[in-house]
């Protein structure tokens, strides 16, 4: 399986679960983790209350199927690449996103995470609505 | 041929629906201009093509029992 | 408190408490983290078992303060920074340093972790002393 | 004066302890001779010098009561 879509929030366990996981990786010296949280922006006098993800769930596997061969290619001391996106309504504060790169040193760890999350941004089929607080709602893009 | 057509995104609340079925599809040109009728409001919205969750250019040959999904600009993350 | 100096390896629950507390930070959108981990490297013949960390704990709090400050005023986007570092035995495929950056944006949040875990090893008055499967052991300098 | 010594790394190895107490400390030089003529191998080591805590220059002003750290280059993470 190459991307875990979680319904509702990546929470806590499945985190700590991917980086207890980790320890098995006996020849990893770090691991580079990103977590992206949905963030009580403001824009009109409104506050964003939650992000609904919807993800194209087919499409979504083979997504990530790639991206993980382009970290895998460009990465040699990459060992593990793992991808997990929320699916449906994350409330400020919570996670959407979390990616964990493990690698033998920590430069190729920390540059093919960053790459991961630009490559999760572009081509992962997920759209968002935000939810506000007054109850509207607004489909929105990446910047 | 039938066709399954998925709206995502923005696209499903322009519709009103998250999938259809169509049929006696003659090609994808014919398929988009029946979309278009019933959802005039899609040709304001950008998006691109999958054919089986592959995605594919404009004008893609279609085989009967394919799988044709609307996506908006991907917004993930 | 400006560093977390845990009696053996970052543990599991140490981290998930910090990553559950970043919740609360509803302006950031991400959390870089890095998570140092004992490798089992091979060298002469012989494998690296554990590690042992000796900390000068009195000044590794002052050295960790100052880092924070530095990482707070190079990179204005970011929120909190957390860093903990294992004192004592750490064996190979368990976690040795932890570093977070919660920032609004990633892109900060990506920088800023990998300066302060460059930080860390140049600052931070701490000494590791590797532990082979032979028994025999050996102080050893970041490279 | 009085001054608490403290040998971290691999020099607690080389010294055999962690921390020792000296008398009649005249300066920090004389410390330093004090703590050579008793760990001949330390020497050999590269090490940079703390006093209570904060990394100063070669020959600090001791005063009573100072604690003294001899570091060597830090390996963390």
């Amino acid at each position: 399986m190459d991307i875990l879509l979680t319904d509702g929030p990546v929470g806590i366990s499945v985190i700590s679960g991917l980086i207890a996981k980790a320890g098995s990786l006996k020849d990893a010296g770090g691991h580079s983790l990103f977590l992206g949280q949905v963030r009580s922006d403001v824009s009109d006098n409104k506050t964003v209350k939650a992000i609904e993800y919807s993800v194209f769930e087919k499409m979504a596997e083979s997504a990530a199927g790639k991206i993980k061969a382009i970290i895998f290619s460009e990465f040699s001391d990459v060992r593990a690449v793992e991808i997990v996106h929320a699916a449906g309504l994350v409330q400020a504060g919570e996670i959407s996103l979390f990616v964990m790169i493990s690698a033998g040193h920590r430069q190729q760890a920390v540059d093919a995470c960053r790459k991961t999350v630009e490559l999760v941004k572009q081509r992962l089929p997920v759209w968002k609505k935000e939810i506000f607080d007054d109850g509207t709602q607004k489909w929105q893009q990446n910047i | 041929m039938e066709i399954e057509v998925f709206f995502f995104g923005v696209l499903a609340d322009v519709t009103g629906i998250r999938q259809k079925h169509y049929n006696d599809v003659g090609s994808f040109a014919d398929l988009r201009h029946r979309i278009e009728d019933e959802f005039p409001e899609i040709v304001h919205y950008t998006f691109r093509i999958a054919v089986n969750n592959e995605i594919v250019n404009d004008e893609p040959l279609l085989s009967g029992g394919d799988e044709v999904a609307l996506l908006p600009p991907f917004a993930g993350g």
